[in-house]
């Protein structure tokens, strides 16, 4: 029994700022969750001290320094609890629990040449941190990139910075090219099938609303590209105690995972994808 | 100080116990919190058999409250006492196992299976949840089918028996009056009040499950009305809930009648809840100087 | 846009209602707000004979929540016919008088007395007030009770008729069906959530009059069950209310089956709310197509 | 009726400033309210943008200043509501709803040759902008101010500014004379007696915890003088519709007053001063 690896901190907000269209970053002095967070790992956060809005609000970690010792979200405004965070300022302490979940470790990338990711929306937030390592490691990293509009897309100069390729689309073509994230990723998978890599040493990730999800499952179905997806669900306490945050296992005999503890990151084989 | 304080057939260090359902079996809580912090733990709904829990969402926020229906969702009784409870009795914490039939007899029958096993301190009867479709909160709602469930218990399980109402009646009274006729050694209350929430986006509710139970801050006012009420009707201790988040809040419900409190949904919100608020008792008590918790046990009651 | 829509035999010109107890006879809130804002309102509890009210403290915050123990305090029946329903008339808008009695016979009369005043619409029946101590609550938390107190006032009264309902109560729906079956058009819920409060502080419970009614947001996930409840088992339309404080509140009870909703601490906190919630309404109903009230009244019902 | 008089406004604020001790003083602009109010009259403040707390907060106008459009309230930490609006920030919004309560006309001053305030605690808040008015008017004022400890009394330099007579008192002798208002108010009525004015030409307005307000009438009832008192009480609405506030009138068949409509300020021999 791993004990006391997860803490909640009251963090030192560094700053909040207004990024590309409707996002907003906010950067954290909280050294103890920096030095132990893996990619894809989120933390939970109390909005305000206040009992209304009552439960903390999960956030992927977008980037991480544990030099030092921040930890940085980045996120779209959907109601009363992301709006209030805009308010947050520079010296206040907010209070953050984290690092949670199961994020994704260094085995993750091994014996990979490839890195395929897939974000939709705000599913772009934890992507960021990800693909930063993946190219640290040097494996090729290509970022299909889509949301509705143009507004609703999240800044990648940070992974282009590292030499991740980038393919945008929006659904009303404001910014990029026009269509849906699966248009881009099967015209992507084709060029990737001309490379002819094994697909063991391909791996991809998908981030976005369940939709977005599913039609992407669909499309790897055919491959054999091992493809695991970042699930969001409701969330009461993000640690693994209240069985809220539920999603249903493709075995019947394992009923259902939780998304807190047991993922967020899933291989999209394992679970169903219910649309909510 | 001496923050211990007996809830019926055993004694807890500090009145701060974990509710039923938010600490899993330790196991996830250890990696944040110290179960030691809690005066003791109870354990989420056993039943006989493993059950999934109900279809997602679970979850939906109201204003300072929390809607849920997990369903019970447990590994079943056999599991739950060959895996489970050993791994919790680490922790040297009085273990309070919650248990939920769909008939008597099945009540009867978790209660033996776990009468045999050294790990349990108490039995927790839950005659309440509003999150399964058989039993659960009908049996809580009558004051026969609770004397009923309470004495199948009984027959089966000799040491401290609990029995957790639900404020979803118009009388909580006379079913404290048939649990403690039929054994209970303790109660506890309240359960969650049956709620439920439209997704106006969606135009459905907003639970898989339709309806769903109201717990945390915003259930208090009900919960500290309705330990008043059986502290009033009742001569064994009872574990006042719904709503704890500070300490101001467990003083409310001892003084309203509750000999110990349990946190809930504050355990979900705050890790750090059972030690901040044990830790508040303590100094309350200290500067005012109160020596035993007894003391003020029930003492707004006019 | 049209947002008018039937509440039992008559129509008001949106679905935002005053609800009982909190806007005095429109005189004070004429300095601040428009009463016509509002579809229709219902004054405070009036009684046979004047009542003075209970003893302070009468008010008191709880998460989300307020408790209140008023106590029925009016000028009695025949005060309010002759000085303050004439000046509330002044304002066009629909007039529902809650009343209260402590016999049947008391409902009669004071029904019969408001039958010969021009400017009543409709009589709310409240069979659940917490805060009193004969009569009250009680006829609301049993069938036979409630449908005696209806037939009581339909005796006298032959216009619209809402009951309204309190949630304390193992079964609502029982409630419902038995004040339609003695004559209501239409029922109003959920009166408030019997509670308290202890004041740490003092040791004592924080109301003068010890318990109270809970109302605002706390209690919504309540009220909304109630609701979704209640018009599964009449036909008649339902006014919904608890916790109502925005328009999304209100499409969450029109959606779970309430025809209109009547604000009542939403009005304490924002005097401005009436008006934003009709505007919300309106916009939303706008941008998504919908043409009347009534075609989203209990649209979520699966 | 007189419709309309009282508003709901979103007002800026200006500053918030910690005074002496534990008092903290904001300056909100709301010119709305500022030309409408009197002495002795409140506002009712939403303290934040969420349902928790769930009441407004109602404040003094411990200053008013209509033509720069800006209201003052000075107050104490008592609990959570006071301690969030130490963390108003200068430009945010608030909501304040005021004037409200019956505050003191200008007859209140009419053939008065000299006024007494009698304040404890955070009940100089109101008796501040009165002392201001009487001292326009060339009222002579006196004001007799006790708080248990030196850092419970607000700063009086304004009023001293405006050549008010100023006695002050701690139970505690951290400040001023060591005891209560009241036996420094037994004092200054000799002192006043001496004086020998037709008590009509007098009048007294007391302000501060119930226990105090019991013994200054107490005190007055051996005078002639009239002694008006400004009440507190739990309050839901603040402006008369819920009868939350009430306060037991000395008249049977009156039965409670309202303390947020029919007072703040009622004459002393008219309410009964319960121990809540
Ligand atoms: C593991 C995880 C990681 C996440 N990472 C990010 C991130 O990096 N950036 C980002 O912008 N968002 C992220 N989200 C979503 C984010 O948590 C929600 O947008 C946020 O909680 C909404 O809060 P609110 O008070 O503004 O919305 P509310 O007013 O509560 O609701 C507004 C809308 O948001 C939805 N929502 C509310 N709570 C959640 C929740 N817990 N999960 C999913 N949807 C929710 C509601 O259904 C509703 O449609 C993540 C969610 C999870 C579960
Ligand atoms: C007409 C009026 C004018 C007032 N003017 C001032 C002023 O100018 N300066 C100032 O410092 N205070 C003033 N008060 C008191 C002030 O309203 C309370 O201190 C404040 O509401 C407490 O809020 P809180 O959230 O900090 O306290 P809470 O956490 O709600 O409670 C803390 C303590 O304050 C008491 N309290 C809470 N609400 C009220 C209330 N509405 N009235 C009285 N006591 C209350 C509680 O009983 C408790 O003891 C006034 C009150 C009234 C009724
Ligand atoms: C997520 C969750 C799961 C729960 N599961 C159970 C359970 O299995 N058995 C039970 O008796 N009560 C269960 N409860 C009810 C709590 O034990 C408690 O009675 C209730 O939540 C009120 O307390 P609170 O406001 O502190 O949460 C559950 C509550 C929550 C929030
Ligand atoms: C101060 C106050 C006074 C009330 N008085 C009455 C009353 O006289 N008669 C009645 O039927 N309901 C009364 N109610 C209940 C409300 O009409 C309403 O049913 C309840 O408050 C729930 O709605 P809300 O959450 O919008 O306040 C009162 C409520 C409050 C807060
Ligand atoms: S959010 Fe509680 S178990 Fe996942
Ligand atoms: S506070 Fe509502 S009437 Fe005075």
């Amino acid at each position: 029994m791993s004990q006391l690896d997860i803490l909640d901190v009251p963090a030192k907000v560094i700053s909040v700022d207004r990024r590309e269209g409707d996002a907003f970053r906010a950067i954290l002095y909280a050294p103890e969750i920096a030095s132990r967070a893996k990619p894809m790992q989120f933390i939970n956060v109390r909005v305000q001290e206040s009992l209304d809005p009552l439960l903390r609000r999960p956030f992927s970690l977008s980037d991480v320094n544990p030099h030092v010792g921040t930890i940085e979200i980045t996120w779209m405004v959907v109601g009363r609890g992301t709006k209030m965070m805009t308010q947050w300022k520079p010296n206040q302490t907010v209070h953050v629990l984290g690092p949670l979940g199961n994020g994704v470790g260094p085995d993750f990338l091994e014996n990979k040449r490839k890195l395929i990711l897939l974000a939709g929306g705000t599913g772009f937030a934890p992507i960021q941190l990800l693909g930063v390592r993946a190219r640290e490691k040097g494996v090729d990293t290509i970022l299909i990139y889509g949301a509705k509009s143009r507004h609703l897309l999240m800044n990648t100069d940070r992974l282009k910075e590292v030499g991740c390729k980038i393919c945008t689309c929006t659904e009303d073509g404001s910014y990029g090219s026009k269509g849906l994230v699966t248009d881009m990723a099967e015209l992507q998978l084709e060029l990737i099938a001309e490379e002819k890599i094994d697909p063991e040493n391909l791996v991809a990730l998908g981030c976005g609303p369940t939709p977005m999800l599913a039609a992407i499952e669909n499309l790897f179905a055919d491959t054999n590209i091992p493809l695991y997806i970042s699930l969001e669900s409701k969330m009461a306490c993000g640690y693994g105690l209240c069985q809220g945050c539920a999603v249903r296992a493709v075995d019947p005999q394992r009923g259902y995972y939780r998304v807190c503890t047991d993922g967020p990151v899933f291989l999209a084989k394992d679970v169903e994808l219910e649309s909510e | 100080m001496d923050l211990s304080v007996d809830v019926g057939g055993f004694v807890v260090k500090n009145p701060v116990i974990a509710a039923s359902g938010v600490l899993g079996y330790g196991e996830e809580y250890a990696r944040v919190g110290n179960i030691d912090w809690f005066g003791a733990v109870t354990v989420k709904g056993t039943t006989l058999r493993p059950r999934h829990g109900n279809c997602p969402p679970r979850i939906w926020e109201t204003p300072s409250g929390l809607l849920n229906s997990i369903g019970l969702q447990n590994p079943g009784v056999d599991e739950v006492i060959t895996h489970y409870l050993p791994q919790l009795a680490q922790f040297d914490v009085p273990i309070i196992v919650n248990i939920s039939g769909e008939t008597y007899e099945e009540f009867q029958e978790i209660a033996k299976k776990l009468a045999d096993c050294p790990h349990v301190t108490a039995l927790e009867v839950n005659v309440s949840c509003p999150n399964v479709e058989s039993g659960g909160m009908a049996f809580g709602t009558d004051p026969g089918s609770c004397y009923r469930a309470t004495k199948a218990v009984r027959r089966s399980w000799p040491g401290p028996l609990i029995v957790k109402l639900t404020p979803n009646v118009t009388n909580i009274s006379e079913m404290a009056k048939a649990a403690v006729d039929a054994g209970a050694t303790c109660v506890s209350l309240i359960n969650t009040l049956l709620g439920m929430a439209i997704d106006i986006q969606n135009k459905r509710p907003a639970l898989g499950n339709i309806k769903g139970g109201l717990s945390g801050p915003a259930v208090k006012p009900v919960a500290v009305r309705c330990v008043w009420e059986v502290f009033q009707s009742v001569s064994v201790p009872v574990i006042g809930m719904g709503g704890v988040f500070s300490w101001e809040d467990a003083l409310e419900f001892i003084m309203a009648g509750a000999s110990a409190v349990a946190l809930g949904t504050a355990v979900l919100v705050d890790p750090y809840a059972p030690k901040k608020i044990v830790d508040g008792i303590q100094s309350y008590c200290e500067s005012n100087g109160i020596d035993s918790m007894s003391s003020i046990v029930g003492i707004a009651q006019v």
